[in-house]
């Protein structure tokens, strides 16, 4: 509650998190309720094809002449639930290997540290390329774990520094002598206080995830099936749309849906800075 | 002591004020008090009373938010408040010289000592023309501050102790031979031999160079040790000033010296007569009515809680800001002389 | 040192190594195996039967698909070690290695040229605006700046696309350089380069100087609040002192260390804005190969990407005590930003953390 | 048999009024042809490589001869000016004036020499003959297989043997090779199976290994263009002045383009690029023709067609495909991709037959097309098959015997974009009939490997050539449909068979019954009965149906150059007949006949 | 049998420079008995203070609690005495977690140790902060740190320490970060302890007058550079301390009177070798020692007995000067007054 209030005091103050938040939270509403509401259609009309704007098609239409917001608003889910799934795997392997081997260190911590050592120094986007044409699946679950595949490890590096620092920080070592669980420790004690860094970082996560995911639908290298904004783009382009006039608004528009929600998610998360930011929070 | 009496640094109604518009709090009010050359100033206070912004406000360096709204600062009679920007630079370093609060950020923790050193005499050709004249006169301030020349030269910031930064700090204040040395809290953090040292170092060196020191600190032992005269700063404002027999041996002074003095174990004896103060430093956004330190005053009346008490000495430089301690002496302003 | 260099060096060592063995493992893992593949891929091209098309697989696959796994392994590892990456699927007239030779050198350029470009600006732009921190010009900026480093570079490369080579057709839309120019070192060749690579570069350097921008400001302004810029101050130095020495210095050095470790997100991001402008760099391949299925050239490229990230990382921490010169060992500088790894810190790079 | 001279007159003719008007062009100027993808990010200039250069074609390299299109047995002469049958040997006689670019004359030792070293990668012609020898400096004979149909050994052999130089290649042919060739064919001729033992294989592989790793730093070829430059984009083609014909050609080159399909078009608009080929989306196609200077050929019947997995429950049944074929909206889904427009061919062609319709005018009779089921959409029927199988309708959604839903995935390559949207298309309509489908666009390896394997529903294939045989062998000969070579050797592929009671055949083994025939099947009366009892199986039992015809467009600019060959009514001719078969050597044919000049 | 035992233990760091932070040390205290650990920065204090709560184990050597060796201890009884030995810390900053609220920060130790159930635990909170000295209503358990002040969050820390009944608590500097004014009253509340429950104190500070304030009737060991050189009961190592080093110490403190300031200095008395590194052979003050002799350079002297209970590492503690300023009737700035 306190965070909600802190939130939303910040937010007040910043008109872009203000309307970055917003933002994000129309398009985790259009993610879950969109396809309730909204139908891409099965009938399909040639002579419909390209149309400019209208009332009943505000981004006008595609080459099967339908509707290209309907088309955007149905594909923000399998776009967000890539990109939240994904978010949260990194964020749970991150967090959770970083905080275990920067608390409890160790050996454990040494081997691991190695391991993220590789994983930080393999090209992330070019491992995930050849991993998604290997596996070449639509599997929502799948994706996002390719998508995870390198990201993990810069968090779990910055997460660990963390909690070593945190390990030796009086507050937890006075919680050690109250003899509390490793489970209280690990939960209680150091997570809040990397809360901040791993919210932040969940949300660029996000935003990464999105990024690479829609990036696979654009080079067709993740298979083409389904609704989403990467396919929206790639048949786009593949139909020439980049050189007719007409097909502006079927090429931008998912374009367009990308760039609103990844510039809003860096906005919002900014305000998630200042709530958790703990200079600011201090006075 | 030939330079005795003769005002070096005037403070006159000073107010600094951070952030401006509803959250804005003084840190500084209404606060005057003179420098005199030859003199070891102490400001003594608890912490967040605004003692090192009163020290910045000395040259100039307010952190940002903060900025003077009233009052002056002169220097030799000059006004500060107004200088430009250049005429500042020329007195900063070599007229004036500061040493941060804790000492530890005050180097630039990618250049060596020594080329730090350079740059300040670079900055002001005027004092030394040679620059090895002013290298050699860094080394034997370092002797002075009981230094290795030869370490300290090529060291990077993060190769030196606590204590020897603080050396090093007081060391390069003293390079240009300023006339007016500002040490920000120079003993705390310390230990109890490191501060005796940087205790003795500020003797010797004004013994020696004849410096006017102005220091800060909240720790009345360290006062006792060094100031010749102290200031006494409550929530922003001064309460009391005056040489320091007159700040601990005088009948009249302000109830809160009193408790500070008071509140101290000394190893000096069993100290059973140690008394807390009761309660903290009022929220400077948030001041209480009257005078700031009623609500933990013990001789606390009626009038403190309405109005602020003005400061007033009896005559001589010792001036009490308390409603309690002046009602025997004859009110008088104190003279802005 | 000399241990620590040698610590990296094998540390490197290994992960080339596990490199290069997923890379052979995902060969044999990709859908049908490579004779598949190269069926796939000569029924694709068209106009040969049945027969010929087996013909010409077993012709250039008479040898090894029947090995014990190891023995390939072995020998697909002893052939890397020599710098033999095997044949391009698709092309066995040449070997993996020649082809990304030719284009590893265009990837770089492209990608040096652009890093150089946006680190240059973005830092310029990120002092100004710390400078005016609380300006209406600097809160208009981190509002572009943000926004542009928000942005996919892929999608800037569409609209790039667009609006030069579409409506307007002020570039090319693809190739290194022109087929008009004979290559050497000659002013119309460089010239044709440069033509070429203006638009790659301008679609990196768009989307990645805001990163720079913001860490440059952030970095900057915490700087500029330290306690030793107003010790300067107080020492009297000249503005120009401290804006170079003191303010600069300092801003800069996280942002030089965030250079290395930006190398390898460049390298995966000009796979996009390669394939984007058909710029025939490592990326462009290997975006190509993938659609291909050349397995072995796919995966040569992985390696090779790998690779040079890995060594301008090597580089660039042996090189880190130049530019801070507390750090006389790159060990302690490993160990200092092990511990003390500071959030606020961190520059993120564009697109968030794909790095 | 006599011996046929050609196609008679080349050049001269045809071309001669062109040539005349085209005197006043600029003749410095360079043709800009974009026919997208010929060359990958890596290419060799050796043609056993696999990633050949797609432009050692027609413009740098002639073949013996060109067929005409559709014919099967008339050809007009390119590097071979005479040939004929005798004594069962097909004598190729070679153009006396035919050189390389080096300066070289073409001698029947290149033709030898390739001919061995094509047999090394098992060139189709090599199952129609037993040997070829050398005669003379400029003639060699192909020794025919006994009982071979001539008209396909021409086929075979003229119009597919591009000669390469026997100065760079023939270094690696050797009487043993040759030796070893020639048994191998002969026994592969009785027996696959034994002559894939045989050590003569064995060393013909090894051969082949060295002959396709060979590098080739030059590429000398003998037609009317020499390779002057190339990169990744852009292939730059200067006219060789020592080419027989080389004055009918009236420009200084070509520019021959390479790259993304898109790209082309906003080059097309504004005239940089003179002609292409490539898919043109409705939007684009419609904004071609208002762009002036624009023209349109069409070519012949080139078709796409979905395939089913006959193999896969539920599509192994006929009244499932034909209830699926009553649903799909063919014209619909070809309009999507293809759009509506007349100028660009009225593309939609109904096909009941499962070729092409320019093949169907020629091979069938009109009565006999009127027989064959037309499989207009029909939901009723579509419904009525269904629940004859024992399928039910729960709500919007077909349910199978088995109680699950009945879901069509379609499996397509995402690069064919046209093929992804009328996939996508005729998905909608499936979903909207209650069968819920979707569209998988995956890479076309992964696609072709999907499909050779049977993991697959409803899959993808392109038809087109001029024999009806081979257009029906392509789908449902070994190659797809029960698979004996190679990667795939044992795999079911689309699975339709292995044996069908075929109209007029009986029951047969399918796969290699039209595998059979397309190799032997000549010309005339016989071909035409076989057509049709393929026609009628493919109708019946749909194992793919075809959707689109005239799948894509020759936009060519007269902004620049002009000249081009003559459009007939229907926006075709002899000539754009032959390049829409054969592209390049459609085109080199017509730049070598003196049109297409300079404005 | 003594409460702690610290016997002959050596410690270093495995980040350090390889150099041991302690040097056989050796102390124990008795039931509710204070013992003071004086010396300047760096010298080990808040090492062996952790050494002693058991936050590290030492690298030689070993310490029992209640006559058994905390590191053999296992089990029931291993969290017995993690509940009897407490700590607390100098930084009141610190050593609350700014994420939680105190209430959240009391709890889990009181539960851990079933000194509480979830039905009974505010209630024993709050019992708690009013033992402290705070505000203890159930608002204030709501509370995060930074909404505290100063004394308030070392209050908190406090209170969390007394939470789990110990009988030894380790107070590490508890007031060096506390402005003047509240110092006082926070040696009052843990004196307070000490007297009505009978807690044990290891108390570290390199402030004499507060050791002296608090540790009365207690000890005092002095340390240097890992090694405790002197130790005795309080008044009398202040008093008459017998090694040079504590007289170093002694004299260095500055005297909060400036007449008694203008007296010593007349007298003279300089401030050489305040600071410096230690001998690393024989006697490890021997470096900065006024009274340094041949054989204190060659030979270590050991921790001997010099009577009741006094013991000091120094073969000249004979030959000590007296703290004439100490020594000064009426000296302090209170008594200056009356
Ligand atoms: N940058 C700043 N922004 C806003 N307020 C500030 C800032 N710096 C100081 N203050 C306020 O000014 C008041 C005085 O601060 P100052 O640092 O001068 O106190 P101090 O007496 O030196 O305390 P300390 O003993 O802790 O150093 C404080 O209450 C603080 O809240
Ligand atoms: N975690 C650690 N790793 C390595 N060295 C340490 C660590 N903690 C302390 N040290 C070193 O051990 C020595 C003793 O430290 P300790 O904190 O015990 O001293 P202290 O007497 O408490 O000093 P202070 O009065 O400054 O608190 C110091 O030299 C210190 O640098
Ligand atoms: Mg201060
Ligand atoms: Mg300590």
């Amino acid at each position: 509650m306190r965070f909600l209030s802190d939130l939303w005091r910040i937010l007040r103050h910043d008109k872009g998190a203000l309307i970055g938040g917003a933002i994000v939270l129309l398009y985790c509403l259009a993610a879950i309720f969109g396809p309730i509401f909204v139908e891409v259609g099965n009938e399909q009309d040639a002579s419909q094809a390209y149309l400019a704007p209208s009332w009943e098609h505000p981004l006008g239409t595609d080459s099967l002449g339908q509707g290209v917001l309907s088309q955007i608003i149905v594909g923000t889910r399998p776009i967000m639930i890539v990109g939240v799934l994904s978010a949260v795997i990194t964020v749970f392997i991150g967090v959770a290997i970083g905080l275990l081997t920067g608390y409890v260190g160790g050996a454990a911590d040494t081997v691991i540290m190695r391991i993220t050592d590789i994983f930080l120094t393999i090209p992330g986007l070019p491992l995930i390329i050849v991993l998604a044409s290997v596996i070449n699946t639509t599997n929502p679950v799948v994706l996002a774990l390719i998508l995870s595949i390198t990201a993990w490890a810069g968090l779990a590096r910055a997460i660990r520094s963390q909690a070593m620092s945190l390990r030796s920080r009086e507050f937890v070592e006075a919680a050690k002598l109250q003899g509390v669980s490793l489970s209280n420790m690990i939960g209680r004690q150091l997570l809040p206080n990397v809360g901040p860094y791993v919210a932040i970082h969940f949300l660029l996560a996000i935003t990464g995830a999105i990024y690479a995911s829609v990036g696979l639908f654009l080079l067709g290298i993740a298979p083409i099936s389904g609704n989403n904004w990467g396919i929206m783009i790639n048949l786009a382009m593949a139909q020439g749309a980049l050189y007719t006039t007409d097909s502006a608004f079927y090429l931008f528009s998912p374009m367009a849906a990308i760039v609103i929600l990844q510039v809003a998610f860096v906005f919002f998360s900014r305000a998630l800075d200042s709530v958790f930011n703990p200079r600011l929070r201090v006075q | 002591m030939h330079i005795e009496d003769q005002t070096l640094l005037e403070i006159d109604d000073l107010t600094v004020a951070f952030g401006d518009g509803a959250g804005s709090v003084r840190a500084v009010e209404n606060v005057s008090l003179s420098v005199a050359a030859g003199e070891i100033y102490a400001l003594v206070g608890e912490s967040g009373c605004g003692k090192s912004t009163l020290a910045y406000s000395m040259l100039q360096i307010v952190p940002q938010p903060g900025r003077v709204i009233g009052g002056d600062i002169r220097f030799r009679g000059r006004g500060m408040v107004a200088m430009p920007k250049r005429d500042l630079n020329a007195l900063r370093g070599a007229e004036l010289a500061m040493v941060f609060q804790g000492a530890m950020n005050a180097f630039n923790p990618v250049v060596t000592i020594g080329a730090q050193v350079d740059h300040i005499l670079q900055a002001h050709p005027e004092v030394f023309s040679d620059l090895k004249e002013g290298r050699e006169h860094f080394d034997h301030l370092l002797e002075l501050v009981q230094l290795s020349p030869k370490r300290i030269w090529k060291a990077f910031e993060s190769q030196l102790s606590g204590g020897m930064k603080q050396r090093v700090a007081i060391a390069v204040a003293l390079l240009l031979k300023p006339s007016v040395v500002i040490l920000d809290e120079p003993t705390t953090a310390l230990d109890v031999l490191n501060q005796r040292l940087v205790i003795d170092i500020l003797k010797d060196l004004h013994r020696d160079l004849g410096v006017t020191i102005v220091f800060v600190t909240h720790d009345l032992a360290v006062v006792a040790e060094v100031a010749t005269r102290v200031a006494v700063m409550y929530a922003g404002r001064l309460v009391e000033t005056g040489t320091v027999e007159e700040i601990f041996k005088a009948e009249r002074r302000h109830p809160y010296v009193e408790a500070l003095i008071n509140a101290i174990p000394s190893v000096l004896d069993a100290g059973l007569t140690v008394r807390p103060i009761g309660g903290a430093v009022p929220n400077l956004a948030d001041l209480p009515a009257g005078c700031r330190f009623a609500p933990r005053c013990r001789s606390v009346e009626d009038l403190c809680r309405q109005t602020e008490p003005p400061l007033l000495g009896d005559g001589g430089g010792h001036l009490v800001a308390c409603h309690v301690a002046n009602r025997e002496i004859v009110p008088m302003e104190v003279s802005k002389a | 040192m000399v241990s620590y260099v040698l610590k990296r060096l094998a540390m490197s060592l290994l992960i080339i190594y596990i490199v290069i063995s997923l890379s052979f493992f995902m060969i044999r893992m990709m859908p049908g195996n490579p004779m598949a593949a190269l069926e796939s891929q000569l029924r694709m091209q068209g106009g040969l039967s049945e027969v010929e098309i087996q013909q010409r697989i077993n012709a250039i696959y008479s040898v090894t698909p029947d090995a014990p796994v190891w023995e390939q392994y072995l020998r697909y590892v002893w052939g890397a070690v020599r710098g033999d990456l095997g044949r391009p699927i698709t092309n066995p007239g040449t070997t993996v290695v020649a082809v990304i030779a030719e284009a590893l050198p265009w990837t770089i350029m492209v990608v040096a040229v652009s890093l150089i470009i946006s680190f240059i600006i973005g830092i310029a732009v990120g002092a100004v605006m710390a400078a005016f921190q609380n300006s209406r010009f600097s809160q208009a900026m981190t509002f572009v700046v943000s926004f542009l480093s928000a942005v996919p570079s892929y999608l800037v490369a569409i609209a790039l696309l667009y609006v030069l080579t579409s409506v307007y057709q002020v570039f090319p839309s693809g190739g290194a350089y022109g087929v008009d120019v004979t290559p050497g070192f000659n002013g119309q060749y460089l010239l044709s380069v440069l033509y070429h690579a203006i638009l790659p570069i301008a679609a990196s350097v768009i989307t990645s100087f805001g990163g720079w921008a913001l860490g440059m400001k952030g970095s900057a302004v915490s700087v500029l609040g330290a306690e030793y810029v107003r010790a300067a101050e107080s020492r009297g130095l000249s503005d120009r002192r401290i804006t170079q020495s003191y303010v600069g210095r300092n801003s800069m050095l996280p942002m030089v260390t965030q250079l290395a470790l930006s190398v390898g997100f460049m390298f995966g991001g000009s796979v996009f804005i390669e394939t984007y402008f058909q710029y025939p760099g490592i990326g462009f391949y290997m975006i190509q190969s993938v659609g291909q299925r050349d397995y072995s050239l796919m995966m040569g490229c992985f390696v090779l990407i790998t690779v040079s990230v890995i060594i301008t990382n090597l580089l660039v921490d042996l090189l880190y005590p130049l530019v801070d010169p507390r750090i006389a060992n790159p060990a302690a500088r490993a160990r200092a930003t092990d511990q003390a790894a500071d959030p606020d810190q961190e520059v993120l790079p564009a697109g968030g953390s794909m790095a | 048999t006599a011996g046929t001279a050609g196609g008679g007159s080349p050049a001269g003719n045809s071309g001669g009024d062109a040539a005349g008007t085209a005197a006043a062009g600029d003749s410095s100027k360079f043709l800009t042809f974009f026919p997208c993808c010929s060359w990958g990010t890596t290419w060799s200039y050796n043609p056993y490589n696999v990633n050949q250069l797609g432009i050692q074609n027609d413009f740098i390299s002639m073949r013996l001869a060109i067929v005409k299109s559709p014919s099967l047995t008339e050809f007009i002469p390119q590097l071979a000016d005479k040939w004929a049958v005798e004594n069962g040997k097909l004598n190729v006689h070679l153009r006396d004036d035919a050189k390389w670019q080096d300066g070289t004359p073409v001698t029947s030792k290149d033709l030898h020499d390739t001919a061995i070293l094509n047999g090394l990668r098992g060139d189709g012609f090599w199952s129609d003959i037993t040997g070829v020898d050398v005669v003379d400096e400029k003639t060699v004979a192909f020794t025919l297989k006994e009982g071979q149909p001539e008209s396909l050994a021409k086929l075979d052999i003229l119009n597919s043997i591009r000669p390469y130089p026997s100065s760079v290649y023939g270094k690696l042919v050797t009487d043993g090779l040759k030796q070893d060739v020639v048994k191998y064919f002969r026994t592969l001729q009785q027996s696959p199976e034994q002559a894939a033992k045989l050590p003569e294989f064995k060393r013909m592989g090894d051969a082949f290994k060295n002959l396709a790793q060979l590098k080739v730093d030059k590429l000398i070829g003998n037609g009317p263009f020499r390779l002057e430059n190339i990169t990744t984009k852009e292939a730059k083609l200067v006219k060789w002045t020592d080419f027989w014909d080389a004055d009918k050609i009236k420009f200084a080159g070509i520019r021959y383009l390479n790259g993304a399909t898109q790209t082309v078009y906003p080059q097309l608009f504004s005239g940089n690029v003179h002609l292409s080929n490539v898919y043109m989306p409705p939007p684009i196609l419609n904004r071609w023709k208002t762009t002036p200077d624009s023209n349109t050929a069409l070519p012949l019947g080139f078709g796409f067609t979905i395939v089913f997995n006959s193999n896969q429950k539920p599509l192994d049944s006929k009244a499932v495909r034909q209830a699926l074929a009553y649903v799909i909206p063919r014209q619909q889904i070809s309009e999507a991709a293809y759009g509506t427009d007349e100028a660009a061919g009225g593309t939609w062609k109904e096909v009941n037959t499962g070729i092409s319709p320019t093949l169907e005018q020629i091979y069938l009779k009109p009565e006999q097309l009127e027989k064959l089921n037309k499989y207009p959409v029909d939901p009723a029927k579509a419904t009525a098959l269904l629940q004859g199988e024992g399928f039910t309708k729960k709500g919007d959604q077909w349910i199978k015997p088995d109680g699950k839903p009945f879901t069509l995935t379609f499996t397509a390559n995402a690069e064919t974009t046209d093929i992804v949207t009328s996939f996508n298309s005729a998905a909608k309509a499936l979903t909207a009939f209650g069968i819920k489908s979707e569209v998988n666009a995956t890479s076309g390896a992964q696609q072709d490997a999907d499909q050779h394997n049977g993991d697959f529903q409803a899959g993808m294939a392109f038809v087109g050539g001029s024999n009806p045989i081979a257009m029906y062998n392509s789908l449902l000969g070994p190659g797809y449909n029960f698979t004996r070579l190679g990667n795939y050797a044992g795999k079911r592929g689309i699975g339709f068979g292995p044996k069908k009671n075929v109209p007029g055949l009986g029951e047969v083994d399918l796969a290699s019954t039209i595998d059979r025939q397309a190799r032997t099947v000549e010309p005339g009366d016989e071909m035409n009965k076989q057509v049709w009892n393929w026609a009628q199986l493919v109708n019946e039992e749909v194992p793919y149906i075809w959707y689109a015809t005239k799948v894509y467009q020759f936009p060519f600019s007269t902004k620049e150059f002009t000249n081009w060959p003559p459009l007939g009514d229907n926006k075709s001719s002899e000539l754009w007949d032959i390049i829409s078969a054969d592209m390049n050597g459609g085109l080199s044919l017509a730049m070598q006949q003196g049109y297409i000049t300079p404005k | 049998m003594s409460l702690l035992d610290v016997q002959n233990v050596t410690h270093t760091y495995d980040t350090g420079n390889g150099r041991p932070v302690l040097h056989n040390v050796e102390l124990s205290t008795q039931e509710g008995e204070i013992v003071a650990l004086v010396g300047e920065s760096g010298c080990g204090k808040t090492t062996l203070g952790r050494l002693i709560a058991g936050l590290h184990e030492p690298s030689g050597g070993s310490i029992s609690f209640e006559g058994s060796d905390i590191a053999g201890l296992k089990g029931k009884r291993r969290t017995e005495w993690r509940r009897q030995v407490q700590m607390v810390h100098q930084d009141p900053y610190g050593s609350l977690n700014p994420g939680l609220t105190i209430g959240s920060t009391l709890a889990p130790g009181l539960l851990r140790h079933k000194l509480a159930n979830r039905r009974t635990v505010q209630a024993e909170m709050i019992t708690l902060l009013q033992q402290v000295g705070l505000d203890a209503t159930p608002a204030f358990l709501q509370r995060y740190p930074h909404q505290l002040s100063g004394g308030q969050r070392q209050r908190a820390s406090i209170a969390r320490a007394i939470s789990l009944q110990p009988k030894l608590i380790v107070a590490d500097e508890v007031t060096s970060m506390l402005d003047v004014s509240m110092r006082v009253a926070i040696l009052d509340l843990l004196l307070s302890f000490q007297r009505e429950r009978g807690i044990g104190f290891v108390f570290i500070s390199h402030d004499f007058g507060v050791v002296r304030y608090f540790a009365q009737g207690g000890r005092i060991a002095v340390m240097f550079y890992g090694h405790i050189v002197e130790e005795g009961p309080v008044e009398e190592l202040i008093k008459t301390p017998s090694h040079p080093y504590t007289h170093m110490l002694l004299q260095a403190i500055p005297v909060p009177d400036p007449v008694l300031v203008r007296k010593r200095d007349a007298e003279g008395g300089g401030s050489e070798r305040l600071v410096g590194e230690p001998a690393t052979k024989g006697c490890v003050f021997s470096n900065r020692c006024p009274l340094v002799q041949d054989v204190c350079r060659k030979e270590a002297p050991p921790l001997e007995d010099i009577g009741t209970g006094h013991r000091t590492a120094c073969f000249f503690h004979d030959e000590i000067p007296p703290l004439k300023h100490l020594a000064a009737d009426g000296a302090s700035p209170q008594a200056a007054r009356s």
